[in-house]
């Protein structure tokens, strides 16, 4: 260790004035790395005191609750006063790492924070004491922990490491009681996911070897001074493909219904709301934002893309037999039906192209801009609605697989009768997941149905309206086979080739569910499913704003670099 | 000539021949551990690849100037122990020779330990 | 107090290495040491003065057969027909500490031709791999009469 | 409408909705006695509308509503004219009476509270639905009317039959809604027309728009799959498994004219060309003459009403769809003459299931004596729906005939239909009306009795209504038929019909159809048999092609789930590779970024040797069929990795490598030693062959791009910042470290959490064990101090 | 330089592909390792290969002496290299233990998580 | 002058230090069976290892840095028998056999141990090799 | 393994290496090392204790659980971090202090202590990973 000081203390001062952001920092700045920090200090708190497991969930609900306010803090703060940025390190933009947090950001920790206050309420009662001392609530910290991060860095490889982060949060759950389908599972996702995140960091390497930066504000100016690069082409198509992956959309799908029918039913909730939209916003962000021009090019793609997921989600859903694994497939065609938002800026090109002489031109283009944003911005209420709405039925089948001793629909049945409460909000949730309105599920897709319109594609509507259709089909099956038949007697067998009678679920939590803990989540989250349905404007104004965000990201760069970058 | 220039130019050729030799000496040991037979050879094998790794870092270092790369080689001293306890007493508690495996192989075919011997 | 001076031993080791000489370099150096040992703290039952000169009488000799011990496989590796009679031999032991045992059989590995390969369960024999086993007893009586003659002199 | 009008509207909107809220409670403390307060609500918001007629039947047209969600320019809001304001009081007043009489008919029904709620919500849905203005507003009326029905079709859960017939209905409904959505979506984003308000007043706009045909086409599904349009029709017969109040709700007066709401409110925009003169009348036309044949093979008196129900929908459609101002009239006339009389029938029926429990028709006879009021009440309804005067069913009828007397192939063709249908539902009519009052009373019916006021109320009033209506027909055309009319036409009308009837042709038709009615009820007996002969040799039907339907696409996406999920994760992965290979090569190829051919790297010899080195690493670890050597190689090619760091000035990549490389291995071999690993382990040549392929797609793409990347020139702005404040502001030395701990501290942040974390998740992975394996390894933790 | 180390770079790739496209996880295992060194080497070479100097800032200046080698993907590469051992790590236990459980290391066999004999799901209501 | 004479002490160092590093790589590569590559292994080998290490303590250009070449050394010679005997013990108790060229083998046949957990007995090797002399 | 060879010698050279990685931890901010590479050199420490003595003696050793130390690291750098909102700067900015104890000048920075952080997280993560695949391994 060697002793150094400054020689003269003026020159450093003078050093650090061009190398460092000066200036006092607000406390409430502090705002933007609090969710990270939050997760890690009670991921880190609770695995300090991982013996003492019943005493864990005191510590951990609080810990969300904060996580879930610091959130909503930060939405506030960003819808006040736009989007805001730290310097890691308090090094000058784009030397050091950037967390910048813009309305999409903002929106997408709220809403992650909501869900993870809800899984972790519902985990006090589903939780085992076993499973609580190997590190379910610090699993689900850092899985957190890697959520937000993902959601605030303005730093392509520091998303890289909160992926990492997240991922591994989220084998650790999966993992988490060790099953032989759990095991199974585990090793489908885990291997897939790890070549998807390492494709990312190869992208990511690549375009440092592009751009020599990592600063996505950076990125975004530079990539718009060199249009028609086929370097930045090449990294957008591998980031779309390690996006698409993460996302679970087709055809990178496999490792979803592989495995998030395998752990706990909460933890299934979990990732079915965080995990594949997180791939969802670092697609938004880097395609979108960073790379408008590619984007443009590859828009046909995503839309072929979004397509097919929505339609291999919509018919896996109609496919399954276990109410899990048929969920697996209904976040799948929500991933599908969020990248139809994605798949259309490209018509700011074509319109333009095909707009006659001068006047018209300004007209197409800002018609078409109306699409993007009407698109964008109907994918990320489509986003969040998906992210409540994925939790909130995977923890309502929780419940009713406990209560039924089975997740299989030939098996399950009676709970109409038995507990209206909670096959109402099923019902409620299963009409939500359909897009049907009321529900927050429909306007998001009116939004998207009207943007393809405009845009000219109107098979990808079709698309939409079509899985839209299918999901209401498995919706009114699985509630009507679970919820309102009566508990079949000596399992009646459903159709003349004789479909066959799985055992009981093992991972179906111990009866005893329905209570307190696994109601008053659900029940926070259908306030959502109804506020977003009926009265969705306040939802709206702010998806409008993010999306606007990505696609004008002025307001994201001077955040970054100041008002003169 | 002086001493000085007789100093600096054996010392150059010497790093030169201490390199060739060390990259024939990075040859024989891969032959080794790629031929095995047993796994202890192999071991054996992977051990002195660590040494010549080590004094190719030193080598390296006294050609280049970067003296420092001495802490790299040190790590590595370290870690080449280790992998040779590790593999030690991964033998033993294998609890079985190559050849004992082929030999259980040939009765009971499906399970033996981690397989052993070059194939034919 | 043994561990004491291991500790005092740690200490100046951390000042040579890490090549800062002063006083709170090495009452750090001190603290480390002392942290290191307490890992270790069950295992404390060398005696004092044993490793004290351990550590400075017999590290010549170690170098010393090494190098011959070296030359002698080089030569042997490099010679065109290997004329081995190599075999195991049963060494019975005299030294019975661990620590005697264990320099014992570290010496016997580092010089020409044996290598040790383990201690009988009741410490009594010493198995040791030879390269040429032509007259096992002239080679153990050269082990009995050399370095375990010698170890016995340092440590009692 | 003024403000206070605007509230009064929105309360109307929200009465039956609150009632829902309200509607268990009540009942829990009220029982069946809690119809008679919550009756009020619907009967509020009937009185609410009514108090809007005056100013309708002058013409005036009254709008209210706010900005619901403004980033998507979609309002909350409403319309009050003659269409909206005569199906709103047919909602609402039927509702009132229907509420009246589930009271009495699930009197004690555990579920009566549950019950009260759904059918409020539904009312609120469609009363919605058809006040709406804002074209969304009236999508989410018109989903919401899809999704309480569900409810309400399903409510006797615990059969399958009523699971079947809800799930048919929401697939049907839900279906055609969504090509309905399209539709609205379309016309919004092609004309900008965001209200029917707008719409109307736009003329020919959808007329002449580009997609006039695909618009038409997406409406019609909507409004077909409501109606009940054949092949359609399937859902209505089977949501019978309702109670019957339901049945007499949404097939009365709501549910099922949704789509006829829709077509009349699209008249003016869409109609009148060729492609909705045909077909809707070709629809229609079908749907009256199968559903009227079909309505007299059944025996159940609710499935005879729900099939005459289908006829009568057709014959709505086929009348909007001649879409002249006449057969508009008759269209209107029928429309609100059908609501009443079939309402009333539907109670009915309901009442002699209550009474004599069965409504199989050669099971009932006799019950007049037992059921005066409600043998009364059938009466009054069976006449109007027969088209007997004075009951406004005759008006409907006459006008019809009017419509339809040109001599015209297309006319006479209708015509033709509309007389078979007319006379088949006379029979129907009378068999349900009539036949179960009659005759001799069979012996399985014991103790027939009366229901309660609330039971036969409603359809009493229905029935007199019908009378009334026809009555006073001068107000009744006020008010009522006029407006509606008008407003479907999209120009005032005047409607002279009245009960006397005139000697002209379309009474002859009348006295015709009548005649035909008469002899085909007497004939009935042996008309079913022979329908349902005819039926049983097809042997075929859409409601069995619904089932095939189902089943069908549940194998098919069966089989297409397991060919693209087939559960191996080599399948996968080779997927996912071929999919990065092409997202490499896809670009490369298209935007041609290939590298420039390189001249010879000039390496010293032992770089070469390092190089070397990695190779020999590489291939055993690929190729050797013995694990453990392709373990070691893989030490190798690390150890070869650390040396390429460290002879490029990267000493603590070179640390690190040679550590976590070692370790790698170690650790790899530690966990092995239990591993009693199959010996069969080649791989097929197949499987080599694939991945030598994809292998060799991957790496050269992967390589290509590096190296034209690597060609570039680099900017190294970020390094030489690094590089000068590295000491002089974090006071380090080593760049490297600095970036790490301080520059970019944050990466390393995440970096020890996923070493957190991996260090928990295999401590996790390793204790948690399931079965008696578990109770071998205790947790550590016990033991420690 | 940078030729050969793409040249590397593709010689890795192609082997972790060639051994993650395995049916034995041991064997992706081992392509997991080299994935990892193939992306390690990618981000190294696509920070270009300058001087060889290392960077740190010799004693007594305030700035490296000359031109030193890059050190932002060094520092990239040893955060990706952990996060690449942790999983590695993860990954190995998780074989462990799947073949404990499961009795095998071939993926095809492993069919626990998506059984093959699945029949079809209720076709009735 | 002396700087001159320890840079050509440095020289003789590295060749000498490489030349047992590459005798040592041959040694394992030609010597018979696994007990006698061990000598090679473990005294050429650390040996060659720890000459080149002493060539750069002697030209390092800081004492430290000097001393902790030195250290290196120490280490080396630390663990270098202590890594052979580990691994002879643990190849000669698992089994592996003399090469046949031994003429002597006084040690015990291994018993069988019961840290690998369920080695059929049958398989394992029940003595060594038969040729040798038991003298 | 039971040898008393290698059990003799393994202790010390165990605290020798643990020494080692401190050392390697604390000047890797000059030259090559760091936290995380100290912490892989004490974990192998720990690896070779474990291998020799066994499991016991090195969780009696470490005292903590390993992945309680590993968590402490975590909290350590976490909180290190967040001392700079006590100076209303960014997060993670560097304090750095140069008291001078017993004549000589010390540096003290919170990376520094982020570096032990890194140290204690991986000493902690991956010596309970060894130990965790060691237990297994002897019963
Ligand atoms: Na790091
Ligand atoms: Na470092």
């Amino acid at each position: 260790m060697e002793a150094t000081s400054p020689s003269v203390e003026y020159s450093l001062e003078m050093l650090k004035a061009e190398a460092m952001v000066t200036g006092p920092v607000a406390a409430s700045d502090y705002l933007i790395v609090l969710p990270v920090l939050v997760c890690f200090i009670f991921g880190a708190g609770l695995l300090m005191m991982r013996k003492r497991v019943s005493q864990q969930a005191y510590f951990a609900i609080p810990g969300l609750v904060l996580l879930f306010a610091i959130d909503v803090a930060v939405l506030l703060k960003v819808a006040a006063e736009g989007p805001w940025t730290m310097m890691m390190g308090g090094w000058k933009p784009p030397f050091g790492i950037a967390f910048t947090v813009d309305m999409m950001g903002a929106l997408f920790l709220a809403v992650s924070g909501f869900v993870a206050l809800a899984c972790g309420i519902y985990a006090v009662a589903s939780i085992s004491s076993t499973e609580r001392r190997y590190g379910f609530f610090p699993f689900m910290f850092l899985m957190m922990g890697g959520v937000s991060g993902a959601f605030l860095t303005g730093d392509v490889f520091n998303l890289y490491v909160w992926f990492e982060v997240l991922l591994i949060g989220s084998f650790g759950l999966l993992i988490l009681g060790s099953r032989h389908d759990q095991l199974d599972g585990a090793t489908k996702y885990c291997f897939l996911n790890l070549v998807g995140t390492t494709l990312f960091l190869i992208a990511t390497g690549y375009l440092y070897g592009v751009f020599g930066t990592l600063n996505m504000a950076d990125i975004a100016i530079k990539a718009a001074a060199m249009e028609n690069d086929s370097a930045v082409y090449i990294i957008g198509v591998l980031y779309l493909a390690s996006l698409s992956l993460k996302a679970a959309a087709f055809p990178l799908n496999f490792w979803l219904p592989a495995s998030y029918h395998t752990p706990r039913f909460v933890v299934s909730a979990l990732f079915a709301g965080l995990l594949t939209k997180v791939g969802v916003y670092a697609l938004i962000r880097l395609l979108l934002m960073l790379f408008p021009a590619e984007h443009a090019g590859l828009a046909p793609v995503i839309a072929w893309i979004a397509g097919l997921t929505m339609m291999v989600g919509a018919l896996g859903a109609l496919a399954q037999t276990d109410i899990r694994r048929l969920l697996n497939y209904m976040v799948i065609a929500g991933i599908g039906t969020i990248m139809a938002g994605l798949a259309l800026p490209q018509i700011a090109e074509v319109m333009v192209a095909q707009a006659g002489p001068a006047g018209e031109l300004a007209a197409a283009a800002s018609t078409a801009a109306g699409a993007m944003q009407t698109g964008l911005s109907g994918s990320i209420y489509y986003a969040l609605h998906s992210i409540v709405v994925m939790t909130a039925l995977y923890l309502t089948a929780g419940v009713a697989a406990s209560l039924t001793g089975s997740s299989s629909l030939a098996q399950m049945g009676g709970l109409w009768r038995s507990t209206p409460l909670l096959a109402a909000l099923m019902l409620v949730f299963l009409f939500a997941v359909s897009g049907l309105p009321p529900f927050s599920g429909f306007w998001p897709k009116v939004a998207l149905v009207r943007a393809t319109i405009i845009a000219d594609m109107p098979w990808l509507a079709a698309a939409i309206l079509v899985s839209g259709f299918l999901m209401t089909v498995a919706s009114a099956r699985v509630f009507a086979l679970a919820f309102w038949r009566p508990v079949p007697e000596a399992v009646e067998v459903a159709g003349a080739e004789g479909a066959a009678v799985p055992a009981p679920h093992p991972a179906a939590p111990a009866p005893g569910l329905y209570g307190p803990w696994s109601l008053v989540p659900l029940l926070g989250l259908v306030v959502f499913v109804f506020a977003a349905g009926l009265s969705p404007e306040w939802l709206a104004r702010l998806t409008d704003v993010a999306a606007a965000g990505v696609i004008d990201p002025s307001a994201y760069l001077s955040s970054v670099f100041g008002d003169a970058p | 000539m002086t001493l000085h220039d007789f100093a600096v130019s054996f010392f150059a050729l010497a790093l030169t021949g201490g390199l060739i030799l060390l990259c024939i000496a990075f040859l024989l040991t891969v032959v080794r551990i790629l031929l095995g037979p047993t796994l202890p050879d192999r071991v054996l094998g992977l051990d002195v690849l660590t040494n010549v790794a080590i004094g190719f870092i030193a080598v390296i270092a006294l050609d280049s100037g970067y003296t420092l790369y001495v802490d790299v080689a040190i790590g590595l001293c370290l870690v080449g122990f280790l992998a040779t306890v590790a593999f030690a007493r991964f033998i033993l508690s294998r609890g079985k020779t190559e050849s004992a495996i082929r030999e259980a192989r040939v009765g009971v075919d499906a399970e033996a330990g981690l397989e052993g011997g070059p194939r034919p | 107090m043994t561990m004491l001076l291991f500790n005092l031993v740690l200490a100046l080791m951390w000042v040579v290495v890490s090549g800062s000489f002063t006083l709170l370099n090495l009452l750090f150096g001190f603290l480390l040491g002392g942290a290191a040992l307490y890992l270790i703290r069950e295992e404390g039952n060398m005696s004092y003065a044993g490793r004290a000169r351990l550590g400075f009488s017999l590290f010549l000799l170690f170098l010393l057969e090494l190098l011959k011990s070296a030359w002698r496989v080089a030569v042997m590796v490099l010679s065109p027909n290997m004329n081995l009679k190599p075999g195991i031999l049963a060494f019975p032991l005299r030294v019975k500490s661990d620590a005697e045992i264990t320099l014992l059989a570290n010496m016997i590995t580092l010089t020409p031709g044996t290598l040790s390969i383990d201690v009988s369960e009741d410490r009594s024999t010493l198995y040791i791999h030879a390269f040429d086993c032509s007259d096992p007893d002239a080679a153990k009586a050269d082990i009995r009469d050399g370095f375990e003659a010698r170890i016995l002199q340092v440590f009692r | 409408m003024t403000g206070i009008e605007a509230t009064n509207g929105y309360i109307a909107l929200a009465l039956p909705f609150l009632a829902a809220a309200l509607a268990p409670l009540l009942t829990r403390v009220l029982g069946q006695h809690a119809a008679w307060p919550l009756a009020l609500a619907p009967a509020a918001a009937f009185f609410i509308l009514f108090g809007a007629v005056p100013g309708v039947s002058a013409g005036d047209v009254f709008l209210f509503g706010f900005d619901w969600i403004p980033s998507f320019d979609i309002r909350f809001s409403f319309r009050l004219d003659g269409l909206s304001t005569v199906f709103g009081l047919l909602i609402t007043g039927i509702g009132t009476l229907i509420v009246l009489y589930s009271g009495g008919y699930l009197a004690g029904h555990k579920d009566q509270g549950r019950f009260f709620s759904f059918i409020f919500l539904f009312m609120g849905a469609m009363l919605g639905l058809v006040l709406a203005d804002d074209l969304m507003t009236l999508f989410v009326y018109w989903e919401l009317t899809s999704i309480t029905s569900f409810l309400l079709i399903g409510f006797d859960h615990h059969r399958e039959a009523a699971r079947r017939g809800a799930i048919q209905a929401l697939v049907i409904t839900g279906g055609g809604g969504l090509a309905l959505l399209a539709g609205l979506i379309i016309i919004r984003e092609l004309t900008g027309l965001a209200s029917m308000t707008e719409v109307l007043a736009a003329g020919d706009a959808l007329r002449d728009s580009a997609l006039y045909a695909p618009i038409l086409i997406l409406v019609l599904c909507g409004a077909f799959t409501k109606s009940a349009q054949m092949p359609f029709h399937v859902w209505l017969p089977n949501a019978m498994e309702a109670p019957t109040p339901v049945s007499a709700y949404l097939h009365s007066a709501t549910m099922v004219k949704a789509g006829i709401y829709l077509l009349l409110r699209f008249h003016p925009a869409l109609g009148d060309t060729a492609l909705w003169t045909t077909i809707l009348p070709a629809f229609g036309a079908v749907t009256l003459v199968v559903g009227a044949l079909l309505a007299l093979r059944a025996t159940d008196i609710k499935i005879t009403l729900a099939y005459t129900t289908v006829a009568s929908l057709g014959l709505l459609v086929m009348l909007i769809g001649v879409g002249t101002e006449t057969a508009i009239i008759a269209a209107v006339l029928y429309l609100i003459a059908h609501s009443l009389f079939k309402g009333g029938l539907f109670m009915v029926a309901g009442s002699v299931d209550h009474g004599a429990h069965t409504r199989e028709i050669d099971r009932l006879g006799g019950l007049g004596r037992a059921m005066p009021i409600t043998f009364a009440a059938a009466m009054l309804c069976a006449l109007s729906m027969g088209g007997v005067t004075p009951f406004v069913g005759f008006l409907a009828k006459e006008e019809i005939y009017h419509a339809l007397e040109y001599a015209d192939p297309y006319y006479i063709a209708l015509m033709i239909a509309a007389i078979v249908g007319n006379a088949l539902m006379f029979a129907a009519a009378f068999i349900v009306a009539l036949k179960p009052f009659v005759g001799r009373m069979p012996e399985t019916i014991d103790h027939p009795h009366e229901g309660t006021s609330t039971i036969w109320l409603g359809p009493l009033v229905l029935g007199i209504a019908g009378l009334v209506g026809a009555m006073f027909y001068t107000t009744y055309h006020q008010l009522f038929s006029g407006p509606m009319a008008s407003a479907a036409v999209g120009a005032p009308v005047e409607i002279g019909i009245g009960w006397v009837p005139h000697l002209n042709l379309a009474f002859a038709l009348s006295m015709a159809t009548v005649a035909l009615g008469v002899v085909i009820y007497l004939l009935s007996a042996r008309l079913r048999s022979g329908i349902a002969g005819f039926l049983a040799a097809v042997g075929w039907g859409p409601d069995k092609g619904f089932d095939q339907a189902m089943r069908g696409l549940i194998r098919g996406a069966v089989r297409i789930t397991r060919l693209l999920q087939p559960g191996q994760l080599d399948q996968y992965m080779a997927v996912t590779i071929a999919v990065i290979i092409a997202a490499l090569f896809g670009p490369l190829i298209y935007t041609g970024g290939w590298p420039a051919i390189p001249e010879f790297p000039r390496l010293h010899f032992y770089e070469w040797a390092v190089f070397a080195l990695l190779l020999a690493g590489i291939l055993p670890v690929v190729l050797a069929t013995n694990r453990l050597t392709a373990i070691l190689s893989l030490g190798i090619q690390g150890f070869a990795v650390a040396l390429i760091f460290m002879l490029l000035g990267a000493p603590d990549l070179s640390f690190t490598q040679f550590m976590v490389e070692t370790l790698s291995v170690v650790i790899l071999a530690l966990a092995m030693t239990r591993l009693k690993l199959s010996v069969a382990d080649h791989r097929p040549l197949r499987d080599k062959i694939r991945a030598g392929v994809l292998a060799i797609a991957a790496g050269s793409g992967f390589g290509l791009f590096l190296l034209s990347i690597a060609q570039r020139p680099f900017d190294r702005t970020l390094s030489d910042f690094f590089e000068r404040y590295s000491y002089a502001i974090a006071h380090g030395r080593n760049i490297v470290n600095v970036i790490l701990v301080d520059f970019r501290g944050i990466d390393t942040m995440g970096e020890i959490g996923v070493v957190m974390v991996t260090g928990l998740a295999v401590l996790a992975l390793i204790r948690i064990r399931v079965g008696p394996k578990g109770a071998r390894y205790p947790d550590p933790l016990e033991e420690t101090p | 330089m940078e030729t050969v180390l793409s040249l590397a770079v593709a010689c890795l790739f192609a082997a972790a592909v060639y051994l993650l496209t395995s049916r034995r996880i041991i064997r992706m295992l081992l392509g997991v390792v080299l994935l990892g060194n193939a992306v390690n080497l990618l981000i190294f070479t696509a920070g270009r290969i300058g001087p060889s100097a290392p960077p740190i800032i010799p004693g007594g200046l305030s700035v490296p002496a000359g031109l030193i080698a890059n050190p932002l993907p060094q520092a990239l590469i040893l955060t990706a290299i952990v996060i690449s051992f942790s999983f590695f790590a993860f990954l190995l236990v998780l074989t462990y233990r799947t073949y404990e459980d499961l009795d095998t290391d071939n993926t095809d066999e492993m069919r626990l998580a998506e059984p093959e004999d699945e029949g079809l799901p209720p076709l009735g209501y | 002058m002396i700087d001159d004479l320890i840079l050509i002490l440095a020289g003789l160092l590295v060749l000498a230090g490489s030349a047992f590093a590459a005798i040592a790589a041959l040694g394992i590569l030609r010597l018979p069976d696994v007990y006698t590559r061990m000598h090679s292994a473990s005294k050429a080998g650390a040996v060659g290892a720890g000459m080149l290490l002493l060539a750069l303590a002697l030209t390092a250009d800081s004492t430290p840095t000097a001393l902790r070449a030195l250290a290196a050394v120490v280490f080396i010679l630390l663990t270098a028998p202590l890594a052979a005997h580990l691994l002879a013990k643990a190849a000669y108790s698992v089994g592996y056999k003399l090469g046949p060229e031994s003429v002597l083998d006084e040690m015990p046949p291994p018993r069988p141990t019961n840290v690998g957990t369920d080695a059929p007995n049958s398989a394992r090797n029940p003595s060594p090799q038969p040729a040798i002399d038991p003298s | 393994m039971r040898t008393i060879i290698f059990r003799t010698v393994a202790p010390y050279l165990t605290s020798l290496m643990v020494l080692f990685s401190i050392f390697v931890l604390l000047r890797g901010h000059n030259e090559a090392g760091g936290g995380f590479i100290g912490g892989l050199v004490a974990a192998s420490a720990f690896g070779i204790y474990g291998i020799a003595c066994g499991v016991g003696p090195v969780r009696r050793a470490m005292y903590f659980h390993p992945i309680s130390i590993a968590a402490a690291g975590l909290m350590l750098a976490v909180l290190s971090g967040v001392a700079s909102l006590v100076v209303s700067s960014q997060f993670l900015t560097g304090l750095w202090a140069f008291p001078e104890i017993l004549g000589s000048e010390v540096a003290i920075s919170t990376p520094l202590f982020f570096d032990i952080g890194v140290y204690l997280v991986v000493v902690g993560a991956i010596s309970s990973i060894a130990l965790a695949l060691e237990e297994r391994d002897t019963d």
